[in-house]
């Protein structure tokens, strides 16, 4: 069997390098954007980072992990919290204090896994809404930090954040500006970490075991793929970064409440229906699905219940004329990937790799 | 006895869960189908019938009789023309539509009647109320639990008894092996989603008469529903009276703890049954 | 001996699927299963590469009790196994199938796996297909990517549930041709087949099961010629 | 003429698994298609029962075109099949699998509960448990019953011997004849030649999605039949 | 004023809760607006209106979009601790000036600190200020109006777990100590989360504590709620006077005869004997206008919402420069202006020292429904001894 020594494995395609190469580029340019757009620019651009954030992170869990979970306002709501707790009660620098959102994410994340692993399908999904839910009913009961009320950051700390001095001095610009330029740079990091991350988890063994898993769970366990272990990975995984992600987000906000930290709409909802929208399963979709969301959203935001009306409107569409979302219409027309993750033998009596 | 008192006030309470869960059951039990507007479609046809009673001047059980039929269609219409093009082994496009439908319903509700609460007065029947000794409970939620009862009957008599039944349940394991019985599965889901609006008409009927709503009420009562179909396990209709009653009881307990235990107490049932059994009490025997 | 199985018990419900079922198959050895349908094999084989617990009894793989133990757990330790019913991962392609059995069922990195999976797509007559979808396949390349997917775990000891069932004669000869190489390198085999002429070309010893009970074992020639199998397996007059 | 397809084409997505395919069947025969696997024979009666639709004109009953019709429309005309893999009901009992059978079509005929527990007496003991719960065989005898329960004028049995131990073959091949004395035609799909000759009165054989032969089954040889399976010369 | 003379508009920012189930609140924005931008003032105006959804979340975007994108000059805010809090937060950080009214001054001010718990950790605001009553005025006015009544002095409150709801509730600076001062006794279950199905807990321990008079801050549809499960129950209070629920006469309408003499604070009314500085109309000509306009009946908000522009028009009036956040913010602080709630300047005066330099208040007396015999319901003035200038038409009634 000499001749076999000449196959080998790739994953490198054209477009794959390609999109790579734009992706630095496109790093770059967001590093040094806040020198020269506005104010309002870097907002949008913060709103809508993180929610790419959380649409890569939902699409980790629901598109590559099979969990289905609409209660991620949870991992959002006790990140956020815990910020604040950090902030208000330990007097800790908000910008570390978001890494308090990460670990609280992942201690709720442990006895929730415990539960909702226990159950399959729909009712996995409404396990997961139900704990969101007494979570957010035992936060309300937290009245140091406002209960059901809520609280803001005080000025102090507002004031105060690590790296909004050398911010004012770079760009020259007031205190709230410095703060939302260092918001959407952590923003910037988090969004390349998830999905930097999420990919080079695909391309990695855990990449097929999730695959596998999604396919055919009794036929994963029989070549040796512990399902139990990688739906722990991935759940823990991405609630951790939804915790962070929370945390920065009510960082930028300064303000927050149960009801809108643990807001199956804003953090569960409208993610869904952005990756939704985009493609599920796939690393373009969340990000396409994001674009798209944000464009309805500032064409129709001024129209009141109308928008609200349109947009669930427009999820039905979507859903009936394009199940597999916007990229999958665009990848299984034109074949692209800009991410590719499909592992090809190469060799001699192979037929194309289609 | 406030201990009496609260179990016969949670058990009643419990009837009004499991009659919002009624057709959520039916229908997640056929199809599979999360349906997250479910509450919205309660709500829905609370102002249906609002209209037959201040429009039409009919009673509020008069004019539930009229909405009933209007309701089966729009399940039979939003079966045929939606929710029947997404079905499928992945419950994520169901979630998907029902929750762009639970957001269009509530906005499009919210355009047409306002965010005013509303009422269906039910006149005497409000305040009234029968002295049981130890108790004293309300004419209406008494009328409400027995409403629970008899829409629990005469599903479980639809679903067991009855060829529609058997074609229930023939189409909900296997839908291409059913058409091959000459069963149209889109037809039967159809007829499902009809039958359900019209147990969520009898729902919509008395949340209406006991509470105020408008048009965001429709979320909160979905989740305790979808807890009482779960907890009672996939399909068994019982199981879903159960399991309300299960939530109510822990609710009204819950909150003569401290009222700020009342929804959680509701919650942790949930939880606390679904540890013990993953499958709900009374699960079928395959999935 | 590389697997013992002691009083193995299961039942679904009141349903005996597996009563007291007691063997042992020495390393190397190529053991046929038969019995008529429902009698348990395809059960017996998820006991002993627990996609399902057993009641009662005790199940010992090279030595080691595995009666408790997961199923990857059993399969690194050299368990592979083929489904009756082909259960590819469709979305993954061929030989990414093959890349997720060597990668975990060995636990190995992915790069040093990329030979041995081609040199198994060649002996299975894949590697042409190596690139394609597994979803997309015929049900004869499906149940090759079975076998060759159970290979791909490097086992020890390699389960075959009817793997020859709706072939045509000369894909059986192929396959008895394929099976019968894998057993040459020293592979112990286990094979529940139907298609009595290709399990007994190859096998050393029958095994018979009906309700869930052994009721023989040994060599082919005996079991066929044995009464008892004769009327329960295949009707008196056959 | 009972049954027809008119050049018949099927495809999956861009992939397509037949290619002009005509057959017929006349009233009361009993009509064999044999071939390997992936030849196509399940699509033909995929094709057939409306599981898989098509372009009207490709499948006539009785004349009429039934191609553009749901599966549901071409039970209720008569047209039963018992699918590959059986397919039973998990939440109905044995019975129910039964009855919904005959729900949908009330046609007169030989067969009703009574009729199908003898012909299969074991289903009989079994009613009330749950369909799958039954071995392969007994699985496969429900499949059957099944079909039969709506008194149908053609029944297509896909694959009916498959995975099953001799002596349950034995048995369900044996029941076929009493099925068409009923007063049902009958289209087997089979990979076993054999058997498929010794039941039918006319064969099929397919490959890779064309007929690539048809002849009465009394009349064709070995080497006709090896020509057309593989697609040589023996 | 030199700033009104330049030409460019001065951009006013208004976030209300125009849908969900604080729109009770915006029903008249479109008609104050349409008059203050009709005034002579209004004509150097530009009113940038969003939506918060009665979405606390949603009151904080849209409130940075008015600052960011829009660069407002002013924002004005109302309508409950749910919608003034986020949008007064908001504009503090963002150095943005907010002039707020219509949340009882304690859940707007405690509400937006770090840690309410904690009254050492209180801080004043810089652009943020607020006017309304407090819970002592409630206090005041409702134990006024119980001891009208001949009861036992036994209270029963319904707190929801909300900002309204901790705020009232709170057993140091809600309605407790104040109640208990003027001899009443209060019996408080513990808060319950909004939208509740079920009041049997609140009911049985307002039975054994042999509760007369019910008191609280309830939202619309747990009123309902709670009022017909009390009578199924055969709870049979004196005096039902709660915040919030009763506001809007469509709330009381869906109780029917069981809505007659509920009773609750009136912060507004028709019968107010103030003015507007914009339009010279009095209060009555206010919601006579409002009816003709729309077909429907006053409400509290009416006034307040219009005196939101008052203080607009009467603060930009006052500085050189519009867009110089400091300068707009002293000349808030240093308002005394008349309007049609009546009048409003930051002098402390009846504020405790943390809050003076942010909160003034405004009058507030008590009022009770009375069945119309024609259908429909009055809300009769029948306290005033908070604040004798505006006159009550009535008494208070025992409930039937
Ligand atoms: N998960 C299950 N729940 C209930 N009964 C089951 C289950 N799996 C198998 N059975 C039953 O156990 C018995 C043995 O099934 P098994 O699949 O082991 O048979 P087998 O010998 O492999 O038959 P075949 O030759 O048809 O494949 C059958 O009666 C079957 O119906
Ligand atoms: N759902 C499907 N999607 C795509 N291709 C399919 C599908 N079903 C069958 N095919 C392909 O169509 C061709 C014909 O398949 P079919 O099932 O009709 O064959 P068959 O003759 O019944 O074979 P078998 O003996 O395996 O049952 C095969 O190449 C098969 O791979
Ligand atoms: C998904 C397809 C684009 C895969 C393609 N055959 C490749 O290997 O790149
Ligand atoms: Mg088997
Ligand atoms: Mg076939």
């Amino acid at each position: 069997m000499t001749q076999l020594a000449s196959y080998r494995l790739t994953t490198r395609t054209r477009t794959g390098t390609a999109a790579g190469l734009a992706a630095l580029v496109l790093i770059a340019v967001g590093i040094v954007l806040p020198a020269f757009v506005s104010r309002s620019v870097i907002q949008d651009l913060f709103y809508i980072l993180t929610m790419l954030t959380l649409a890569q992170l939902w699409n980790l869990l629901a598109g590559y992990g099979g969990l289905v979970s609409v209660g991620q306002q949870a991992f959002v709501g006790i990140g956020a919290y815990a910020m604040f707790a950090g902030v208000i009660l330990a007097g800790w620098n908000p910008v570390f204090a978001i890494l308090l959102g990460g670990v609280a994410a992942l201690i709720l994340a442990i006895p929730t896994a415990f539960f909702v692993f226990r159950l399959q399908g729909a009712y996995f999904a409404i396990g997961t809404w139900v704990i969101a839910e007494v979570t957010r009913l035992l936060v309300a009961q937290w009245k140091t930090l406002g209960g059901g009320t809520g609280t803001s950051l005080p000025r102090e700390a507002t004031g105060s954040i690590l790296g909004v001095d050398a911010i004012r001095a770079l760009f020259s610009v007031r205190e709230a500006a410095a703060r939302d330029i260092l918001a959407y740079w952590l923003a910037l990091v988090l969004v390349v970490a998830v999905t930097g991350g999420i990919y080079w988890l695909l391309r990695n063994r855990l990449g097929l075991a999730l695959a596998a898993v999604r396919d055919n769970t009794e036929a994963a366990k029989s070549v040796g793929v512990d399902a139990g272990r990688l739906k722990w990975a991935v759940f823990l995984l991405a609630s951790v970064a939804t915790g962070l992600t929370g945390a920065l987000i009510f960082l930028q906000t300064a303000r927050i409440s149960p009801d809108a930290a643990f807001a199956l709409t804003d953090w569960t909802a409208y993610v869904v229906f952005i990756v939704v929208i985009g493609g599920i399963g796939t690393i373009e979709g969340p990000i396409l699905g994001v674009i798209v969301f944000f464009i309805l959203r500032s064409a129709l935001a001024d129209y009141g219940s109308w928008y609200l009306l349109s947009l669930g409107i427009i999820a039905i569409v979507v859903m009936l004329f394009a199940p597999r979302g916007l990229w999958g219409l665009i990848s299984s027309r034109s074949g692209l990937h800009l991410f590719p993750v499909r592992r090809r033998l190469a060799g001699p009596k192979i037929e194309g790799g289609h | 006895m406030i201990l009496v008192d609260t179990l016969v006030q949670g058990i009643l309470l419990g009837g009004l869960y499991a009659l919002f869960a009624a057709g959520l059951s039916l229908v997640f039990g056929i199809m599979r189908l999360v349906n997250l507007a479910h509450g919205d479609l309660i709500v829905f046809a609370a102002y249906l019938v609002l209209l037959g009673v201040s429009l039409l001047g009919l009673s509020p059980f008069v004019a539930a009789l009229l909405a009933a039929p209007i309701m089966f269609v729009l399940g039979w219409l939003l079966q045929s023309a939606v929710l029947n093009r997404v079905l499928g082994k992945d419950i994520l496009p169901p979630l998907l539509v029902t929750f762009g439908l639970s957001i269009a319903i509530q906005n499009g509700l919210l355009e047409a009647f306002s965010a005013d609460s509303r009422r269906i007065p039910a006149g005497a029947l409000e305040g009234a109320s029968i002295n049981l000794g130890i108790v004293t409970v309300g004419v209406m939620p008494l009328l409400t639990f027995a409403s629970a009862i008899a829409v629990i009957v005469a599903l479980n008599a639809i679903f067991y008894q009855t060829a529609l039944g058997r074609a229930f349940r023939a189409t909900s394991d296997d839908t291409v092996t059913a058409g091959l019985m000459g069963i149209e599965p889109k037809r039967i889901f159809a007829i499902a989603t009809g039958l359900a609006m019209v147990v969520v008409t009898v729902a919509a009927l008395y949340l209406g008469m006991r509470a105020n709503f408008d048009p965001s009420v429709g979320p909160a009562r979905l989740l305790y529903a979808f807890e009482a179909v779960i907890i009672g396990g996939l399909g068994s209709l019982w199981g879903t009276l159960a399991g309300g009653i299960i939530i109510g009881v822990a609710q009204t307990f819950g909150a003569a703890i401290n009222p700020e235990w009342q929804i959680l107490a509701g919650h942790i049932a949930f939880l606390l049954v679904l540890l013990v059994k993953p499958r709900g009490l009374f699960p079928r025997a395959v999935d | 001996m590389i697997l013992k199985l002691e009083n193995v018990s299961k039942s679904f419900g009141a349903l005996k699927v597996a009563d007291s079922v007691t063997f042992a198959v020495p390393r190397g050895e190529a053991l046929g299963i038969i019995g008529p349908n429902g009698a348990g094999k395809s059960t017996l084989f998820n006991l002993i590469t627990g996609n399902l617990l057993a009641n009662a009894g005790r199940i010992e793989f090279l030595g080691r009790d595995v009666t408790r133990a997961p199923a990857m757990e059993r399969v690194r330790m050299g368990v592979g196994r083929s489904f009756q019913i082909p259960q590819p991962f469709e979305g993954l392609t061929v030989f990414e199938n093959l890349l997720t059995a060597a990668a975990f069922g060995r636990g190995g990195r992915e790069a040093e796996m990329v030979e041995d999976c081609a040199r198994i797509l060649d002996e299975t007559e894949l590697l042409k297909k190596a690139n394609v979808v597994a979803g997309t396949l015929s049900l004869l390349d499906r149940k090759r990517l079975e076998l060759a997917r159970a290979l791909a775990t490097d086992p020890q000891l390699l389960l075959l549930d009817e793997i020859a069932g709706g072939l045509t004669e000369g894909e059986c000869k192929a396959l008895v041709a394929t099976i019968r190489s894998i057993h040459a390198k020293g592979t112990t085999i286990i094979w529940i087949e139907h298609v009595l002429h290709a399990l007994n070309s190859v096998v050393e010893r029958l095994l018979v099961l009906d309700f869930g009970r052994v009721i023989g074992l040994g060599a082919p020639d005996a079991i066929m010629a044995s009464k008892e199998v004769r009327e329960i397996y295949l009707g008196l007059e056959v | 003429m009972l049954l027809e397809t008119r050049a018949l084409t099927a495809n999956y997505g861009q992939f397509r698994a037949l290619f002009g395919v005509d057959v017929t069947v006349d009233a009361g025969e009993c009509v064999a298609i044999i071939g390997a696997n992936g030849a196509g024979k399940s699509t033909l009666m995929r094709s057939i029962t409306g599981v898989l639709r098509n372009e009207p004109g490709m499948v006539l009953h009785r004349g009429e075109s039934i191609g553009a019709l749901s599966s549901a429309e071409v039970m209720k005309r008569g047209i039963a099949m018992v699918p590959e893999g059986r397919r039973l009901f998990p939440s109905l009992t044995v019975e129910e699998n039964l009855l919904i059978g005959g729900q949908m079509r009330k046609a007169p005929g030989p067969w009703n509960l009574a009729a199908i527990y003898d012909l299969f007496p074991i289903l009989r003991e079994r009613r009330r448990n749950p369909g799958t719960a039954l071995s392969g065989g007994q699985q496969q005898m429900v499949a059957i019953g099944r079909a039969l329960m709506s008194n149908p004028e053609l029944l297509l049995c896909d694959e009916i011997s498959l995975g099953l131990a001799p002596v349950v073959i034995r048995d369900i091949y044996a029941a076929l004849p009493k099925i068409r004395e009923g007063g049902a035609a009958i289209v087997v799909v089979e990979q076993d030649i054999g058997k498929a000759l010794a039941v039918a009165d006319r064969v099929y054989c397919m490959m890779e999605g064309h007929v690539t032969l048809a002849a009465k089954a009394g009349d064709v040889t070995r080497e006709a039949i090896h020509a057309a399976y593989f697609g040589e010369a023996a | 004023a030199p700033a009104i003379a330049q030409g460019a508009k001065i951009k006013l920012g208004y976030v209300s809760p125009q849908t969900g189930p604080l729109a009770g609140f915006a029903e008249s924005d479109a008609f104050n607006i349409q008059a203050f931008l009709a005034s002579d003032a209004g004509k150097n105006f530009e009113v940038i209106v969003k939506d918060s959804q009665s979405n606390p979340n949603r009151a904080a975007e849209v409130a940075k979009e008015l600052i960011v994108d829009s660069e407002i000059d002013l924002m004005l805010v109302g309508s409950t601790p749910e919608n003034t809090n986020p949008v007064a937060t908001t504009c503090e950080a963002e150095g943005v000036p907010v002039i707020s009214t219509m949340a009882p001054w304690q859940p707007w001010f405690i509400g937006q600190q770090g840690n309410p718990g904690d009254p050492a950790s209180w801080k004043p605001f810089n652009f943020a200020y607020h006017y309304f009553w407090g819970l002592e005025d409630i206090i005041a006015t409702y134990t006024s109006m119980w001891k009208q009544l001949s009861t036992n002095g036994k209270v029963g409150g319904l707190f929801p777990n909300d900002a309204d709801g901790n705020a009232w509730g709170d057993a140091k600076n809600g309605l407790k100590p104040g109640l208990e001062a003027a001899g009443f006794t209060l019996t408080d279950p513990g808060r319950y989360q909004n939208l509740s199905d079920d009041f049997t807990a609140q009911i049985n321990a307002f039975k054994s504590g042999g509760v007369e008079i019910v008191t609280g801050v309830v939202i619309p549809p747990d009123f309902t709620t709670f009022w017909n499960q009390a009578r199924q129950q055969g709870f049979k209070p004196k005096a039902v006077t709660v915040a919030k629920a009763l506001l809007f006469p469509q709330s009381v309408e869906t109780l029917g005869a069981a809505g007659n003499n509920l009773s609750s604070e009136v912060w507004w009314s028709a019968s107010h004997p103030f003015k507007s500085s914009l339009t010279g109309q009095s209060s009555a000509e206010l919601a006579a206008a409002f009816t003709a306009k729309t077909g429907r009946p006053w409400t509290q908000p009416i006034g307040f919402v219009h005196s939101l522009f008052e203080m607009a028009a009467n603060v930009m009036g006052r500085v050189k420069d519009v867009g110089d956040a400091e300068a707009v913010a002293a000349a808030i602080a240093a308002t005394d202006l008349p309007t049609i709630v009546g009048k409003v300047a930051w002098n402390g005066a009846g504020v405790p020292p943390f809050a003076a330099k942010n909160v003034t208040k405004t009058p507030l007396v008590g009022g009770q429904w009375r069945m119309k015999d024609g259908g429909g319901f009055d809300l009769v003035i029948v306290d005033n001894s908070n604040a004798p200038e505006i006159p009550a038409a009535g008494k208070m009634e025992a409930l039937g």
